[in-house]
Formats: structure tokens, sequence, C-alpha cells
């Protein structure tokens, strides 16, 4: 392209990321979450011997339309009691560090000369628990604007529970990084191309990250924070249309990026081990697949996680706690010292 | 491009950082920790303008993440209604301001006046491969008593917070 | 507007104001949690100085004292709000003109 | 009572194998709702649920097979209707007179609110004419309070004849019957 040669590397730089940002978002994230929607309500109604929504046009394809047609035109109603400032800011605080997230997986090897990934960060897996560290604001304030007791509650747990699954969700990847010895994810994938996936290596950390990650997203078997019967509604109690629909959205936006998160630290990233897909792609071709199969994957956790809502039930609120406290952490603790034992044994080889 | 970052995140360094002391806005707690996290990220913008990229993660990690979620529990537990404004002491703002803008006016000058960073070229890449090395090596005894330190600091925490202390 | 290229001083300068911003917080509110919060902010000042100084002296070593004042900060924190807690039950207050039991 | 807690297993407390469990329950019903088409429920509008015999619908008037309208207007319905919903004017002594023999009268207007209606079903349990019969319906929509008061025409030709429900014949035949086998006493 003629035209790109007389931008600076810099404007090259800038007019790249622009591409890769939106493209991220509103051609795979937003649809992804919409679709997730529609996908968890249709696993659901298989499991419970029903049809699931099938109105809106074949199968129900259009229904995630209809429903975002539904939550803009519904009345946005704010409370009298609410503290406002708080309340407008909770949402969009719960949804932007689900996007944020993205920046650094790498979601493909090269399309033309460009690297899909939008930030390749050295500390790629430190932002990106940091990032997820500051969903917490978005369920606090929600509990702290509506300024009634059951969102307070709701939002209190929330929050309890996040950041203790953090802890644990944070020593179960150590290993991961002790045998790959980068924190860059895309060098992560480097390791793993060629089959060596480290949800076989690190098991263990893996079921750690994966229930950590239930509990990181508020999905059930630990959807404590919005559990119908105890607390009205949790922290979205007194939230309806619009914003409603953006605690939703970040709701399965976390689940998708803890998805993509899971695919690059555990199952590879974009690589198969076979047909010659774990090296970098040439041509445009190869990179398309690449793409492909990293969401692939993708969707297939995703299939879990939904799954998994729908097999077990709620979790008490203090077994939560023991499970993340006295089981979790100790584990990944173990796993770190067996790891670093075995590392060592091999080198004194 | 990295010069008008600097300008931009200082900037709102600096602005989050008087909101947190002196808000017009509101007298609530919460606008102050919520605007100390505004500015303890800016800040992290600014580690990573100065290559330090594991600190940047870190004050993202452990500052907005972790002690400021704390903050905003405490604040929301204790449920401080809006206190009723006290009368402010004129005397005890004034000498403040003049106490606090003699100290500024020393440092900014003495800062200005000697040019510290004249002839010396930014370097060194704060990634953490290197700053473990120094952790675990140079700094061992530091960050094993930190440990030690922390583990004190909890159970001083779960001590203080009991309800029946006897 | 042409602004002189960013060196150390600069950093400097915005440290500075910060720990006077700070400082400005401990001295003059009466809240203690905000004078907790301006207290940070003093910490965080003096973390962007030793980043930048370690930066432009070629030396990591004041980036490891950050992450030793990052840890303290983290441990201070927890207590002091244990103990601003605490002081809350007995007292109903957190206004540091309401402590005043060891003034005659 | 006290109920005591058994100590769990090893296992059970492990959750993985009850986790498994669930995966095996989810996975055959996904399975066989997907595969199979064993879903439970039905698409409603189109496919409409079958009531079964004796099922309890809306209440409506029929007649007998000679067309004519059976219910003789004793208002015995409206003073049983629990929810007040029936509501009968009479023809009074200058209204029309019945159109069929053995009666006396025949309503001058018959009407039932649906919305009151609790399909009790009294009033075919207390019609001496079997005049009115709660029929299969259990859809009825409007979209006034208006329309869903049914009138005696609407009733009627909603309700149908009834043939082989006719009240004297009927009873004739069991007194017949009940001459060939005497009632023993």
């Amino acid at each position: 392209m003629p035209f790109l040669e007389h931008l600076s590397p810099t404007q090259q730089f800038l007019l790249f990321s622009t591409l890769k940002i939106v493209a991220a978002i509103f051609l795979v994230l937003l649809p992804m979450v919409a679709y997730s929607v529609l996908a968890e309500r249709k696993i659901s109604a298989f499991i419970q011997d029903r049809v699931g929504p099938n109105r809106v046009g074949p199968f129900g394809i259009w229904q995630p339309l209809a429903d975002g047609l539904k939550s803009f035109v519904k009345e946005d109603f704010t409370p009298d009691h609410v503290r406002k400032v708080y309340f407008w800011l909770a949402p969009a605080l719960s949804l932007i560090p689900a996007f944020l997230t993205v920046a650094v997986i790498p979601f493909g090897s090269f399309l033309g000369k460009q690297k899909m990934v939008i930030a390749d960060l050295n500390v790629g897996i430190l932002y990106t628990f940091g990032i997820v560290s500051l969903g917490v604001y978005g369920i606090v304030l929600a509990g702290y604007a509506a300024n009634s007791k059951y969102p307070f509650l709701g939002g209190i747990r929330s929050s309890a529970q996040m950041i203790s699954y953090e802890i644990a969700m944070g020593m179960s990847v150590i290993p991961v990084f002790m045998l790959v010895g980068d924190l860059n994810l895309s060098q992560v994938i480097n390791y793993q191309s060629g089959g060596a996936w480290l949800v076989f290596k690190q098991p263990v950390s893996f079921f750690i990250f994966l229930v950590a990650a239930f509990a990181e997203t508020n999905r059930l078997p630990f959807d404590l924070p919005e559990s119908e019967t105890e607390l009205v509604g949790g922290y979205h109690t007194e939230y309806s249309s619009m914003k409603f629909a953006l605690f939703f959205m970040a709701e399965y936006a976390n689940m998708i990026t803890s998805s993509a998160m899971m695919v690059t630290l555990f199952f590879g990233g974009w690589t198969l081990p076979f047909g010659g897909l774990d090296q970098p792609a040439s041509t445009l071709t190869g990179g398309l697949l690449h793409i492909g199969i990293f969401l692939g994957k993708i969707v297939a956790l995703m299939g879990v996680f939904i799954w998994v809502r729908w097999m077990l039930p709620r979790f008490r609120y203090d077994q939560l706690m023991d499970l993340g406290w006295r089981r979790f952490i100790p584990v990944a603790l173990a796993n770190i010292l067996a790891t670093a034992v075995v590392l060592w044994l091999q080198g004194a080889k | 491009m990295q010069d008008a970052l600097f300008y931009l995140f200082a900037a709102l360094t600096l602005l989050c950082g008087l909101m947190v002391v002196v808000n017009p806005l509101s007298r609530n707690p919460v606008t102050s920790a919520m605007f100390l996290v505004l500015a303890i990220v800016s800040m992290a913008g600014l580690f990573v303008l100065l290559h330090a990229f594991f600190l940047a993660a870190v004050q993202i990690l452990v500052y907005a993440g972790a002690v400021m979620v704390l903050f905003l529990f405490v604040v929301m537990l204790l449920d401080l209604k809006e206190e009723a404004r006290r009368k402010i002491k004129v005397f005890g703002i004034a000498t403040g301001l003049v106490s606090v803008g003699a100290f500024a006016a020393v440092m900014v000058a003495s800062i200005v006046g000697t040019h510290p960073g004249k002839g010396l070229i930014p370097q060194g890449e704060g990634t953490t491969p290197v700053l473990g090395k120094i952790l675990f090596t140079q700094y061992l005894l530091p960050f094993e008593i930190l440990s030690v330190l922390l583990l004190v600091a909890m159970v001083g925490a779960i001590l203080l917070s009991k309800k029946d202390l006897k | 507007m042409s602004l002189p290229p960013v060196g150390l001083e600069h950093y400097l300068v915005v440290s500075a104001a910060l720990f006077c911003l700070g400082l400005l917080g401990v001295i003059m509110r009466r809240n203690l949690l905000v004078i907790y919060m301006s207290l940070e902010l003093m910490l965080n000042a003096a973390n962007l100085a030793l980043v930048a100084f370690s930066r432009y002296n070629h030396n990591l070593n004041g980036q490891v004292m950050v992450f030793f004042i990052i840890t303290v900060a983290a441990a201070e924190v927890a207590v002091g709000l244990a103990l601003i807690v605490a002081l809350f039950r007995k007292r109903k207050s957190a206004h540091v003109e309401d402590l005043t039991s060891m003034k005659l | 009572m006290i109920v005591k807690r058994t100590e769990l297993s090893f296992w059970e407390r492990l959750y993985l194998p009850a986790i498994w469990g669930g995966f095996k329950v989810t996975a055959r019903h996904f399975v066989n709702t997907v595969f199979r088409r064993k879903s439970v429920t039905m698409q409603y509008p189109e496919q409409k649920w079958v009531v079964p015999e004796g099922y309890r619908g809306a209440p409506y008037l029929v007649k007998d097979q000679e067309d004519n309208t059976k219910c003789v207007s004793c208002q015995l319905c409206e003073f049983v209707c629990p929810p007040k919903a029936i509501k009968i004017t009479p023809p009074g002594p200058e209204g029309q007179p019945a159109d069929r023999r053995n009666a006396e009268k025949m309503p001058k207007e018959f009407e039932i609110n649906m919305l009151r209606c609790i399909f009790c079903g009294f009033c075919q349990e207390v019609c001496p004419e079997e005049a009115i019969f709660l029929e299969r319906d259990y859809s009825l929509t409007g979209l006034s309070r208006g329309e869903m008061i049914y009138n005696k025409e609407k009733l009627l030709s909603l309700g149908g004849t009834h043939a082989g429900t006719q009240k004297w014949k009927h009873k004739l035949e069991e007194a017949k019957e009940q001459e060939v086998f005497p009632v023993k006493d």
C-alpha cells in the first residue's frame, strides 16, 4: 500500500494500534458478548429440556439485537436516594477493565506484517492482574452508590470475594512463568508451540486458575453477590435498563477475557500442534486461521463457563471463603514449591 | 510524543492530588479516595515513561487494586455521615498554607536552581527479570524481613479489628 | 507553546509538588481517613523521585527501594486502617479534633 | 428433630465426583434435547396444549340438538357463582316466551364476566337444565375489559350444541332402567 510509506513509523504505529483496538473491541469482543448471552440462554434451555429463544430470526439469532434494543428504549430510571455521581460511574467502571485486558492478549500470530497483539508488554500478566484488580471498583461503587442495604451487602461480598480469589489466581500462574521464564504473553505462547501445552504440565495451576476465574467473574457456583434470593439482586438491585445491561455485558466480557487468558496461558494461544499451525503465519490466510483458532478455543472455554453455571449449586459464603483461603492458596503455594524443586533438580543435572 | 505524555500524566497526577486534598465538589471521603486512585494510575503512567514497567504494574496492582479498595471499604463501613461543616479555622489554614508554600518554594527553587539532571541520559529498563535478580541477591535480607513485616502487619490488623479485644 | 524537553528536574518538580500537596492535606484536613490518603500521596511522591533518580543515574537500586516502599505502605495501610476502625468504634468519630484525650 | 450431619468422605470433600456427576446429568439432557428433540416445552401459540377430559375451562351456554337455548333463566347459577361473574336478565312478564316446550322462559340477556370467573364449575353443577358447561377453552384474550364480558350470543355460539345431553330424555331412560332393575330397599 503506497500511502503507508508516506507515514512516519509513529504514525503507522498509531494507525495500526487504533485499527487493532477498534477491530478487537467492536468486531470481536462486543459481538462475542452479545452472542455469548444468546449461547447461555440456548445452552441453559437445552440442559433444562427446553428450546430457548427462537422467535427473533431463525433459531433466535437476532435475539441479542432485540435485547440490546430493549435495553436502550427502556426508561433509564435513577432512584431518588442514590448517590448520583457514583451511580452513573459504577457501570462504566465495571465494563472498562474488561475491555482493557484485551490489550495484552496475543489473539493471532501475524496478519501481513502486523503482530496480532495490541500492546506486546513485557509485563503482560502483571498488567492483566492490575487491570483485573481495578474491576472491583465498579462493584464496590455500585454497592455504595445505591445507598441501601442489599446492594451494599452484595457489593461488599463481591469485592471481598474478588480480592480473595485474586490472590489464589495470581499464585496459580506463578509456576507457569517459572517454566516459561518470561512475563510476556507472546513468549508464553512461543513456549507452548509444538504441543507442549501448559495445561498438561501444570494441571493444578490450571484448575485453580479456572475456579478463581469463576469467582472473579461472579459466575455460578460463586455468584453470591447477585444471589437472587438472599440479597434481592446484589449490587445491581437499583439499576435498570442500559446501566443494568452494562453490568451484564461486563460479566460476559470478563468471561471472554478470562477465557482468552486461559487459552493463552494453558492452551497454547493461537497454536495447534499439527499441520504447521504452531509457527507464526507468513500468509494472510494463515494469519486469519490463527485468529480463528484462538477464537475457537475461547468459544470452547466459554462453553465450559456456561455449562458449569447450569450444573453446580451455589456455594455458601463461608464455604466460598474457606475454599479460597484455606484450600486454593495453600495448594497454589505447594504447586509453586513443587515446580521450583523440579526445576532445580533439572538444573542440577 | 513522550514529552507530551509526560505533561499529560504530570498534570493529571497533580490535579488529582489536589482534588484529594482540597475538594471543592464534595467533602465525602469516597471522592477523595477515587481521586487518589486516579492519581495513582496516572503516576503508573509516569513510571512507564521512566521505563519502570514492573513498578508501574505493581503500583496499579498493589495501590489501586488492594490498598485503595481497603480504604474504600473502611470509608464505606464506617459510614461517615456528611459531617456538619466545622468552623474553618482561618489561622490554622493560613499557617498551613504559608508553611507548606515556603517548603514548596524552597524545594522547587533548589531543584530548578541546581539542574540536577544536567547531562544525564536516561537509561536502564526496570524489567521484571533484572529487578528480580537484584531483589534476590543484593537485597535478599531486606526482602525476607519485609515478608516477616507483612505477616506481622496481617496479624496486627486482624487483632486490632477484633470486636471483643480484652 | 513549546515546552522544554523533559529531564530529571521535571520529574523532581512533579514529585516535590505532589509531596507538598500531601503535606498540605496532612496539615489542613481534619478527617483521619483523608489525612491517611494524603500520607499515601506523600509516599507516592517519594516513589516518583526515586524512580526518576534510578532512571537517570542508571542504577536499579532506586526501583528496589520503591518496591520496598510500596510493600511497607501496604502493610502500614492495613494496620493503620485497623487502628482507625478501632478508634471509630470507641469514639464514633474519625475526626482528629474529637480524639484529644491526651490533651489537657 | 435433630438431623445428623454425616462426616463427608475424602472424595466427597473434594467435590470432584459430584462435579463429574453433574457433568454427566447435564450432558445427557443436553444431548437428548439437541439431537433427539426431547424438549418438554411446546411452541405455544402455534402448538396448543390438548386439555384432558373433564378440564374445567371457560363456561359457555349450550343448545340442544333442536337448536333451542337450554337455559330457562332460573338464575341459580347467578346465585351460586362465588365471584359474581354471571349476570342474567330474565325476560319479565312481557318478555319473549320460550322457544320450546317444557320451558317457561328463556333469558333476555346472559352475561359472564370472564375476568371475574374463577372456573370453579359451580354453575355447571347447579344448572337444572344442563344448559351451561365448562368447556375446554383456557386461553381467553381481549383488548379491553368490556370485551371480556361475554354476552348471550357469544356464549351460545362458543358453546355449540350438546347432543345427547337432553336432560328429560336422559331422566326418562334412567326411570326406565330403574323399572327394569327395581331399586332394593
